[in-house]
């Protein structure tokens, strides 16, 4: 092992690590966000409300993280192409200048010519799908009782949801969503594939510069080694806090 | 308007792809039956009484499930051939080859492993104690106990897990086309690239997998019906 | 003076089995009702339908003098015209369930503020004082930070009748409050219901505690195929009952 | 239980020796070559439809071969890796256009050059109208990673974004699609495969000098070889200058190039 490799490298690493962090961390929030109302439509009778969410939700969860980051990077110009096509956009010319006049499609693409925000996309649709299975199989695990209690009270739905179900999912679910959390975290070392410079990434590019697998591998798998243990404790703790109804004392 | 030229591209390449989704449906499989192997073992190692096993597993384990696939198959690929070569030559038996299927496999296999011995580990613990007591009461040996009576009843707790970890798994194959193995992926990867329309054969890549999870979920469910038989459903 | 409650010909079914075939029933201020019946008569249904818990096919609900408004849909089934009306009428009636049910969430005082301050929109520090007082009566003053799974099955259910008479309600419905708790149990919990008759509150109570029904009761209803089959003052009902059904019952 | 533990730990890596079988009894030395190649670098390494390694490197490791009377084994291998696999013992030689530079000397031995080629940049006709540092600024340039290109960009032009791909093909798709300014590539590769090959590569052309500094792009490309293996490098090397002069070649090269690859 030479050290001095990682050493020389330190600065790489810690841009990689903090471009991971922001990545999964965004991701994972903006998921959430739309995981909850996504999950609350999911637990509907009504056939027709259901159907877009779970295909959605099959769509993400059927297919690798891998295929969607490709399928969002090299699809996207080509739906824009697709939409441009329509207002008659001339064949050779490329998205920079087609896109000069038309006002909304230029900053969507300003948007997703980043491979960072293709990434993010890709990472928040794929979070997004897990959890909302999660939280919708929480808020089906909520006693009936406790429903009934609620609806005796003379409690809305709509209260009900705010008020009794989602508190008590939300606990329910925590242990899953920290797998899932963790499940993105290292999900995201693909991000590396589409140029994006993450942990993984760095030690790509550290690896084939010095022709060194162990140093750069080892370094960033103990990088993600701390990330992983950083937030398996801090759900321990959310745990602790949220789950005291349940603790025996 | 859907131009017909612009899919014949595809065609050229559908036999290739299809060679990929077969090497795709071989990794998994191979991972699967290496991933059950290590995890009824990890999970035996975890329950044992046995200090140095527990704290192996508990390693082995903790570590794999801290580090991404990705990271740990570039490793095993990249550093994994020196540390054979490294084996091969103490023990004198000249080259060994680690293609991209083994390390693939391999690779997929040990990191699954770890999931898989949790799955099992709380499965074993599933398994009602009276059950076992009730097998040696009558006479039966350890051996006689733990596969007459512990591993029926754990293969049935076990399989919502298995299923699950199956499922993760399958996908977890299309990674190892970054390590250059010639699955699916890669080959729409490379025909994407050639033909310069990579997201006409990504999204083939995704038919085929959703396609392979369908399957799997469907036959899972037949598993997990004949398994369940002779257990009342609450 | 008009009745608590009164309930005329209520039929429930469940697809081709019917549990409740025609069952009226009225509840003056201040009336103690014990409904008795074997498992399947139907008793806890019917104390179910009351508050809509389930929808009743056919019958007339009136709660202090509101009648519940109900409609028949496309494909004949019989639903709530107005869901606002029953979610008010709800909190005139409330109910203490066989299992507790409470929201396992939330700690016990925050379990008997939670209706008052979200439905009844009581401000919180009044909702605050009223639920500690309420534990206070039921005798569980001291546990109102634990969580329910922290407490025994008798506590659980004293906490829920406080939760129950935190909503201040005209009503109160019993549903087994005791089946589901230890021997042991049972006794603190029916000491918490004795109480409250003696303060002239209004209850129905579907119990298997006979000693409670003949001692404490004002009216003794008992249910047989969803059917009344017996119905009168406790100490002539069972002294005397006409119904043979009601004497195996007894007996057995 | 502890004894069936170890038992199937036994079982477990007898299998697993097993699955790994192709182990080689060791032969008479180099009478079988291990060539690594990338094949994703047309004109000199490609995969054709059908999966086969072809191109001006196959072409000439199969001539070397043939001249140092062994067997060839062909091995496609990505870029990133290539260096680590040779040393892993993969393979025995990289034959994949590979330029002999200071950096890698210090990982590998490398033959003496097969051919050079200069390296220059490709952008958008008339994106940018002369080139110069200053109208670099700002701008995406597209490379293949861990290449001579990465480097010289990554040492000269620190206010241009580096975009790093594992292929070319990468990089030519998400120039085309816009996501990139400018690539900067081999001369020789880019013109075959992107400007005159690819369908949109009319709209392109090159721009700036054609860059050829020893410092950054060394002598030429030349053969891999591991640091151990001397007696290869020397065969390799005698090859090299036997197909020079016996003509094979110069055959070579006339079927892929309309001048001469070897340069000066």
């Amino acid at each position: 092992m030479d050290w001095s490799i990682i050493i020389d490298n330190l600065a790489s690493y810690r841009s990689g690590f903090f471009i991971t962090l922001q990545l999964v961390s965004i991701s994972l929030f903006i998921g959430l966000l739309m995981a909850i109302p996504l999950a609350v439509i999911r637990t509907s009778k009504n056939h027709f409300v259901t159907a877009p969410v779970r295909a959605f939700v099959y769509f993400f969860r059927g297919t690798p993280l891998l295929v969607q980051l490709y399928l969002i990077y090299h699809g996207l110009p080509i739906a824009l192409k697709f939409i441009l096509n329509f207002y008659g956009f001339d064949e050779s010319q490329n998205l920079n200048e087609a896109l000069k006049d038309t006002i909304a499609l230029k900053y969507m693409w300003e948007f997703f010519k980043e491979a960072y925000f293709c990434a993010l996309v890709a990472f928040t649709l794929n979070t997004c799908a897990y959890t909302t299975e999660i939280i919708r199989g929480a808020i089906e695990g909520t006693p009936f009782g406790e429903i009934e209690a609620a609806v005796s009270c003379g409690m809305s739905k709509l209260k009900m949801m705010r008020r009794i179900i989602l508190p008590s999912a939300f606990r329910r679910a925590l242990p899953s969503y920290g797998n899932e959390v963790i499940f993105m975290l290292h999900g995201s070392a693909i991000a590396s594939i589409i140029t994006i410079e993450d942990l993984t990434g760095v030690a790509r590019i550290i690896n084939s510069k010095y022709a060194s697998p162990y140093e750069a591998f080892i370094a960033a798998g103990i990088l993600y080694l701390c990330l992983t243990f950083i937030l398996v404790g801090g759900f321990k703790l959310l745990e602790k806090k949220w789950f005291a109804h349940l603790r025996r004392d | 308007m859907v131009n017909l030229e612009y899919f014949s591209f595809i065609i050229d390449y559908l036999p290739i792809f299809f060679e990929g989704a077969i090497v795709t449906i071989n990794v998994a499989v191979c991972s699967l039956v290496f991933a059950v192997s290590l995890g009824i073992l990890g999970a035996l190692a975890k329950l044992s009484k046995s200090r140095i096993l527990n704290y192996i597993a508990q390693i082995y384990t903790t570590v794999i499930r801290g580090i991404p696939d990705l990271v740990l198959m570039l490793l095993i690929y990249f550093g994994g051939q020196k540390l054979v070569n490294l084996m091969t030559t103490a023990m004198d038996i000249g080259y060994v080859d680690i293609n991209p299927f083994i390390a693939g496999f391999l690779t997929i296999g040990f990191i699954f492993g770890a999931y898989m011995a949790e799955t099992f580990r709380g499965a074993f613990l599933a398994v009602d104690k009276g059950q076992l007591e009730a097998g040696f009461a009558y006479g039966m040996s350890k051996a006689q106990v733990f596969f007459k009576i512990m591993f029926p009843q754990m293969a049935r707790h076990a399989l919502p897990g298995l299923g699950n970890n199956w499922l993760v798994l399958v996908k977890s194959t299309a990674l190892v086309s970054i390590i250059g193995l010639d699955d699916m992926v890669r080959k729409a990867n490379i025909a994407g690239g050639s033909t310069q329309k990579p997201f006409a054969f990504y999204f083939l890549v995704a038919i085929v997998f959703l396609v392979l999870t369908s399957i799997s979920i469907f036959i899972l469910g037949k598993l997990e019906r004949k398994y369940s038989i002779g257990v009342r459903k609450v | 003076m008009k009745s608590a409650l009164s309930v005329e010909g209520l039929y429930k079914s469940f697809g081709n089995l019917e549990v409740l075939s025609g069952v009226s029933l009225t509840a003056n201020r201040g009336d103690v009702i014990a409904i008795l019946g074997s498992s399947g008569s139907g008793k806890s249904t019917f104390l179910r339908c009351l508050n809509l818990l389930e929808t009743p096919n056919k019958g007339k609900i009136v709660v202090c003098g509101e009648e519940i408004l109900m409609k028949t849909n496309k494909r004949g089934e019989n639903l709530p015209q107005d869901i606002k009306q029953v979610e008010r009428i709800r909190t005139k009636l409330s109910m203490v369930f066989q299992q507790f049910n409470l929201w396992s969430h939330m700690n016990i005082l925050e379990n008997v503020i939670e209706a008052p301050v979200s439905v009844l929109k009581v401000p919180k520090k009044e909702a605050i004082e009223k639920a500690k007082m309420y534990l206070n009566k039921v005798g569980i003053y001291d546990k109102l930070n634990s969580y329910p799974a922290h407490l025994s099955g008798g506590q659980q259910q004293r906490a829920a009748i406080a939760r129950a008479l935190a909503m201040e309600p005209e009503v109160m419905l019993f549903d087994e409050a005791t089946s589901a708790l230890d021997p042991e149990l049972v006794g603190e919990v029916l000491q918490v219901m004795k109480d409250l008759v003696d303060e002239g509150r209004t209850m129905l109570v579907v119990t298997h505690e006979m000693g409670f029904a003949r001692d404490v009761s004002s009216e003794v209803i008992f249910l047989h195929q969803g059917k009344i089959e017996e119905q009168g003052d406790p100490k002539v009902v069972f002294d005397n009952p006409s119904s043979e059904r009601f004497k195996q019952f007894l007996s057995s | 239980m502890k004894k069936l533990i170890l038992l199937a730990m036994v079982l477990l890596m007898v299998v697993g020796l097993v699955a790994c079988g192709d182990s080689k009894p060791k032969a008479e030395k180099w009478a079988t070559v291990r060539i690594g190649t990338e094949g994703a670098y047309p004109p000199f390494n490609y995969t054709t439809k059908d999966g086969k390694l072809a191109g001006f490197d196959v072409d000439i490791a199969e001539a070397l071969c043939k001249e140092m009377g062994a067997k060839m084994v062909l091995v496609a291998q990505d870029w990133d890796g290539i260096i680590p696999a040779l040393n892993a013992k993969k393979y025995d030689a990289i034959i994949a256009s590979m330029s002999i530079t200071p950096e890698r000397q210090k990982k590998i031995a490398f033959s003496g050059k097969y051919y050079q080629t200069p390296a220059r940049f490709i952008v958008k006709k008339g994106a940018m109208a002369s080139f110069s540092d200053e109208a670099m600024e700002g701008k995406t340039v597209g490379v293949q990673r861990a290449t001579i290109h990465d480097k010289y960009l990554t040492d000269n032009y620190k206010s241009v974004k580096i975009k790093r791909y594992g292929t070319l093909d990468e990089v030519y798709l998400d120039l085309v699609a816009g996501r990139l300014d400018m690539l900067l590539a081999d001369s020789v590769v880019t013109d075959d495969a992107f400007l005159k090959k690819h369908a949109k590569g009319k709209d392109f052309q090159f721009i700036g000098p054609l860059l050829t500094d020893v410092k950054w792009f060394g002598v030429g490309a030349g053969i891999g070889i591991r640091k151990e293996d001397k007696d290869l490098v020397e065969k390799f090397n005698k090859a090299i200058l036997a197909i020079r002069a016996n003509g094979t070649y110069k055959k070579i090269q006339d079927k892929y190039f309309d001048f001469d690859v070897y340069g000066k």
